[in-house]
């Protein structure tokens, strides 16, 4: 069987600037891959191509060995490419499980015809997912404010996972936590990787990518400059490929 | 903010009850106070009087609740009033003084049209927000002017009169008439009783709570249990979020801005039933100013997120009764501008307090 | 990716989008002089910045606190306090038996120092106790206005010296036939003898003000942060700027401009008036708008807002000299506005901060 | 940017200095020809009806008419600005204004009359309103108005004997620094003061604002609930008390006594709401200020200064009589 997701040579150019050159890339269900590469390197622009908020230029996408045509995040979402970004994109001023079903209420009928909300379906789904998923928050009527860190990127997750993510895209899932909520949410990528998820990881943390990821991609000036698996490579290798210097296989 | 104070709170109970209705304990406190000072404050007239004169203020209070809670602001809403106010109030009167209407059917024509004219003006500062970005107090502002100007043009800068005694026996009536000592009569006084017994009779629920009752209904219901609702709070609590997840926000934003507006003709209807002439606004009432006040002592803010209709009400009633109770007991009627004023930034510093648990 | 399309646009449009708000105003001046009768002349001019002083210095104000990402919708009752102080204590200092100059001169610097204290009271709401803006400068509203109408309440300040209104009234530079210039003083000729007079005491004043704060906000170190914390709240901080300070500041700088706004009124109309400054709040915040800032903070300028100020004051002056029924008058106004701030919203790659 | 606004500066005032000598030569018409400008004080029905007055005499005589904009508020600072704009287009041979202010008006409209410009005060005055003894303030042809002290004191008057001359009264006024209504306020007083067994339990000023007229009487009801009598100033006033008596149920019970004929308030009066309407004449003030007007600068007649077109009283007696018509403002 061939990757889950996989592009093969996509091109994004910005006016003159080609931000990302002929990239192909490939995840296996049930595999983390992380993307390493400087600022610049065209890593956010990749991954915003899958997640449909730039369209390519040229190249393809393929899920599940079909070609996907993704021209909206709308398209991405409903095949289930999930993306969560470094602000988690959660109202705070809402609670857990509504943050869980944000923009797909699950509604009842009042007096048989009027749609109301429906909490107590949301709240159990909700509590069904983060079982599912080893999370542990106290109550899930609290607002998403009054969370820690690690526990939003949690929500954000269940989120995705609750709407049958297939394919889990993480922008810098650790920046900003503290030492024990990084753990915290690397056990739920290890979860995840459990459920049969694919994960595209990006992060700077090499600390992070060597615990989690299968296989590390290193981005530079918009090409794909190396794609190793974990266990045969180290970190000074990776970061060579991350400044450049020529250490060619 | 420091969590342990808010989880100590979180802990206490009653301290946690008290914090998070903190207007409606301020309220009471003032009932109390008032009661004290306020030869005749404390009576079932005046605090029925307190609220038949609030319907305004609180629908008006509703209307900015929905586009606060949107982190947008509608400083048109005092204008849709009078505009709804005094379109109602010309159709009536041309229909009812033909002679070939009823009252009835004149009154039916009349609001039915002015609600929907009450539409357009949020319909178009909805679109210039959501649509062409134009900041909400600069788009709503210049609504501000066209809808008045349009008002004093319907009505030629009088406010418009001759229009059938049912509209007032409606807007001012009570439910129930009581005499002690001399039995109920339902929507009206008995027959026959003479200016020397009028102060003989108890009245008890105007009709203006019942219309009242019903509106603020549907929109708790509509603000709290629907979609709807939850995509507003969801908007104001992050706008970016909110897209990400699916909703519609220009479509949203617009229907707000319309829901608003109407909310507005609703008052001016109200207005007319209440005054029995069809009222344009003057300028210098600002009542969205109030509004937008007595939202935010009810506890919403201004960046969005949170609010709620009934808090707002409650925030509406604490202005009212600061007013009332100082009238009554006496105090100079300018003191009353300066007491509303400390009132609010109270209100804000003591939220800014306790914000988790809004 | 809207900003490659706007660099794509062709440069002279980009250029008269940027200057759209320039444009509006030559668009107006055009139009008045071809259907106004009388519009262009000398007099008009005078009577547009005459009584656009108001305007301007509010607009000012309202511009400093809204680059912070605030409003202050005090200005308005704080300069009708200021009319109010002023007033009574030049009658106050009058009737002690001080000469008019001296206690016109002593009753302004007071009540200037006076009226730093409502934006003091802003300042610390919003930066100490975070009280939003919008709330805290309602509440002053409120106050200010309670406090002026209690002292002003069956005891209006009568009898200014008229010294006050030979200030407020007169002009620079008067020419008349025969006599030929005379400075300050209005030359005595009989009634319908032509004097031609020009630039209004008032007007100038006002002017060299604006031009301090201008200058304050372009080139110092103030001005600097001042943007800097509209931009950029958590820079501001970490970069060292004492965030609670500066704000505090900016709303005393707001509040005393409103001061000046009502010492001028005061001046004009040689009475104090409670809501004198009301008419002018939602024109100053106008201005400040039209004049390409941005409620979120981070830019405008005191030129842009006094040409915003001047699109408003032209268009309502231009309407009234054609003689358009009031009503009418009302609507066109609010069109326009829109309009103005439609078009404005069609160009957003502007660098006002040039 | 900025060299850009230098340039407009610049040409700005060319622009106008050649100008000014064009506007010099448009100043002189046909001298057969008179315009008159009426400035209202503010947007209120009074002063429509004022309007109507001036319009229907000026068209009699022939006589230009310019209206100038209704002020949004009451004050100098919206009022004067119109007033210079308005005059600006040229060719005014008189002002009938309606003063905002007794001492702020004095100088702007000096400054016309220095221009040559005859100036009327309607309904409101400068000064203390006697423009027959020498002063800063005496240079208006005339003042055109009601009595308001004299209005008043027969209010009280009236008040006072529907109200069996005992119990108490209050007062709903719009705004205290108007010298109209001010002047109402103080003849009520002294009227008052005649019966000394009536008490005036109070004086509000709902700022021309009619909610809070009906919010502070309904409060005073509250607080005196025996009060026997309320006079209320102008229309906010008199339709925002009226709201409160109805909304107290105490119609009937509370005599009521209102200034200014609107079309509710003589409805009301109608259906017995109501006790007693005061009507000033506001037609009649812009009818007269016209004819005077037009007396002095075509015949060069001599105006007196002061002229007081009296007052109506509707009556629950009169109130159907057709003649009585006329002085409803509609």
């Amino acid at each position: 069987m061939g990757y889950l997701i996989e592009t093969r040579n996509i091109t994004k150019r910005f006016g003159g600037l080609v931000a990302v050159d002929n990239v192909s890339l490939g995840v296996n269900a049930g595999e983390v891959v992380a993307v390493l590469g400087d600022n610049g390197a065209g890593k956010s622009t990749l991954i915003k191509m899958i997640s449909g908020v730039y369209p390519s230029d040229e190249g393809k996408i393929f899920f599940n060995g079909q070609e996907a045509d993704i021209n909206s995040p709308m398209d991405a979402l409903a095949i289930g490419i999930e993306t969560i970004y470094q602000d988690l994109a959660l109202a705070e001023n809402l609670n857990v499980y509504s943050n869980i079903f944000l923009g797909r209420e699950k509604t009842k009928k009042f007096m048989g015809f009027v749609p109301v909300l429906d909490h107590d379906y949301m709240h159990e789904e909700a509590s069904k997912v983060l079982k599912k998923l080893d999370i542990n928050i106290p109550s899930l009527r609290n607002n998403v404010r009054t969370l820690s860190g690690g526990q939003r990127q949690a929500v954000a997750i269940s989120r995705s996972i609750y709407w049958n993510a297939k394919v889990l895209i993480m922008d810098e899932p650790t920046a900003a936590l503290g030492v024990a909520q990084q753990k915290q949410v690397l056990d739920l990528v290890n979860t995840l990787k459990d459920h049969g998820i694919a994960v595209i990881l990006i992060s700077h943390q090499m600390h992070d990518v060597f615990e989690v990821a299968d296989r590390i991609v290193v981005m530079r000036r918009g090409e794909k400059v190396g794609d190793l698996v974990k266990a045969e490579t180290s970190t000074e290798e990776v970061v060579n490929l991350i400044v450049g210097s020529e250490m060619v296989k | 903010m420091n969590s342990s104070l808010a989880l100590s709170i979180e802990r206490s109970k009653t301290l946690r009850v008290v914090a998070k209705n903190w207007a409606f304990f301020f309220l009471l406190f003032f009932l109390i106070l008032f009661s004290i000072t306020g030869r005749g404050f404390l009576s079932v007239m005046n605090f029925q009087n307190i609220v038949h004169l609030s319907v305004i203020a609180i629908l008006m209070a509703s209307a900015e609740t929905f586009v606060i809670i949107t982190s947008g602001i509608d400083l048109s809403i005092g204008f849709v009033m009078g505009l709804s106010s005094v379109t109602a109030g010309k159709i009536i009167q041309i229909l009812y003084n033909s002679g070939n209407h009823s009252a009835g059917f004149s009154i039916f024509i009349g609001i039915s049209i002015a609600l929907v004219l009450s539409l357009i003006p949020g319909i178009i500062s909805g679109i210039m927000i959501a649509k062409y970005k134009v900041p909400p107090f600069i788009a709503t502002l210049g609504m501000w002017g066209i809808t008045n100007g349009i008002a004093l043009k319907i009505s030629n800068g009088f406010p418009v009169a001759e229009l059938p005694d049912s509209l007032t026996k409606i807007g001012n009536g009570y439910t129930l008439y009581y005499k002690p000592g001399g039995g109920f009569s339902f929507f009206g006084l008995p027959e026959g009783v003479g200016n020397e017994h009028i102060r003989d009779y108890i009245r008890l629920i105007p009709n203006s709570f019942l219309f009242l009752a019903i509106v603020l209904f549907i929109l708790y219901f509509l603000l709290k249990k629907t979609k709807f609702g939850q995509h507003t709070y969801a908007i104001g609590g992050n706008e970016d979020a909110a897209i990400r997840s699916g909703i519609n926000v220009k479509k949203h934003l617009i229907i707000i801005y319309t829901l608003s507006s109407f909310i507005a003709g609703i008052a001016g209807i109200f207005n007319i039933f209440q005054t029995g002439i069809g009222n344009f606004t003057p300028f210098g009432a600002m009542y969205e100013l109030f509004a937008v006040a007595a939202v935010v002592i009810g506890g919403a803010s201004l960046m969005g997120g949170k609010g709620g209709i009934l808090a707002s009400v409650v925030g509406v009633l604490l202005i009212a009764v600061l007013e009332n109770g100082l009238l009554i007991s006496g105090v100079e009627p300018f003191y009353r501008f300066i007491a509303v004023g400390l009132l609010l930034i109270l209100a804000i510093v003591i939220d800014e307090l306790f914000p988790d648990l809004f | 990716m809207q900003n490659l399309n706007n660099h794509t646009r062709t440069g002279l449009l980009l250029k008269i989008g940027r200057q759209w708000a320039l444009l509006f105003l030559f668009i107006e001046l055009i139009f008045f002089s071809f259907m106004a009768r009388g519009f262009l002349s000398l007099n008009v001019f005078q009577i547009i910045f005459f009584f656009g002083t108001a305007v301007f210095l509010l607009g000012t104000a309202e511009l400093f606190a809204i680059i912070t990402g605030g409003i202050d919708l005090s200005v308005g009752y704080v300069m009708g306090l200021a009319t109010i102080v002023s007033a009574k204590l030049i009658v106050a200092f009058t009737k002690t038996g001080m000469g008019p100059g001296l206690s016109i001169t002593l009753g302004i610097l007071l009540t200037l120092v006076i009226g730093l204290l409502p934006g003091y009271v802003n300042g610390m709401l919003i930066s100490k106790l975070n009280v939003p803006p919008f709330i805290a400068t309602f509440s002053m509203l409120g106050i200010s206005h309670g406090v002026s109408e209690l002292l002003i309440a069956e005891k209006a300040a009568k009898n200014l010296p008229q010294l006050a209104n030979t200030i407020g009234n007169g002009y620079f530079l008067y020419y008349s036939k025969g006599i030929g210039f005379s400075f300050f003083s209005r030359p005595e000729v009989a009634r319908r003898v032509k004097v031609v007079e020009i630039l209004p005491n008032v007007v100038v004043i006002a002017f060299i003000l604006i031009a301090v704060f201008a200058f304050i906000l372009n080139r110092t170190k103030f001005g600097q942060h001042t943007y800097a914390i509209g931009g950029n709240r958590d820079a501001a901080i970490r970069s060292g700027i004492n965030l609670n300070r500066h704000i505090i500041k900016v709303y005393m700088l707001a509040s005393f401009l409103a001061t000046i706004a009502g010492v001028l009124y005061t001046l004009k109309y040689v009475t104090g008036k409670a809501d004198a400054g009301a008419s002018s709040l939602l024109d100053s915040i106008a201005a400040v708008v039209i004049g390409g800032a941005s409620l979120y903070g981070g830019k405008g300028t005191v030129w842009r807002t006094i040409l915003g100020g001047l699109i408003i004051a032209v268009l309502e002056t231009g309407l009234r000299i054609m003689g358009i029924p009031t009503f009418d008058k009302y609507i066109i106004v609010g069109i326009i506005l829109i309009t103005a701030v439609l078009v404005d919203q069609f160009f957003p790659e502007r660098t006002y901060k040039e | 940017m900025k060299k850009a606004l230098m340039i407009l500066m610049v040409l700005l005032v060319i622009f106008s200095m050649s100008a000014n000598l064009f506007a010099n030569g448009q100043q002189d018409k046909g001298k057969d020809e008179i315009t008159m400008l009426f400035m209202p004080g503010v947007a209120d029905p009074f002063y429509y009806m004022m309007e109507k007055g001036v319009r229907a005499k000026a068209e009699e005589l022939g006589v230009n008419v310019i209206v100038a904009e209704y002020p949004k508020s009451w004050g100098p600072e919206v009022q004067v600005p119109i007033l210079e704009a308005t005059v600006a287009q040229g060719g005014v041979d008189m002002i009938l204004i309606a003063p905002t202010a007794i001492d702020a008006l004095v100088a702007p409209l000096k400054k016309l009359y220095d221009k040559g410009i005859e100036i009327i005060t309607v309904d409101t005055f400068l000064g203390d309103g006697d423009y027959s003894k020498d002063s800063d303030y005496s240079f208006p042809l005339s003042y055109i108005g009601s009595d308001n002290e004299k209005g008043g004191r027969e209010i009280a008057e009236h008040l006072a004997e529907m109200i069996g001359k005992k119990g108490k009264v209050y007062v709903n006024s719009t705004n205290p620094d108007v010298s109209s209504v001010m002047g109402r306020v103080k003849g009520f007083k002294e009227g008052i003061k005649e019966f000394p067994d009536i008490k005036l339990v109070g004086v509000d000023y709902n700022m021309d604002v009619q909610q809070k007229a009906t919010d502070q009487t309904l409060a005073a009801l509250q607080k005196d609930p025996d009060i026997a009598g309320i006079f209320a100033t102008n229309v906010y006033s008199s339709q925002g008390a009226y709201q409160a008596v109805v909304n107290a149920g105490l119609i009937g019970a509370v005599k009521l006594a209102t200034w200014d004929a609107t079309v509710d308030m003589i409805n009301a009066l109608k259906k017995g709401q109501v006790d007693l309407v005061l009507a000033q004449k506001p037609y009649e003030i812009g009818y007269l200020a016209v004819e005077w007007g037009y007396k002095y600068l075509h015949d060069g007649a001599e105006v007196p200064k002061k002229v007081i077109p009296g007052f109506e009283y509707f009556t629950p007696e009169n109130v159907n009589d057709p003649d009585m018509d006329q002085y409803i403002y509609k």
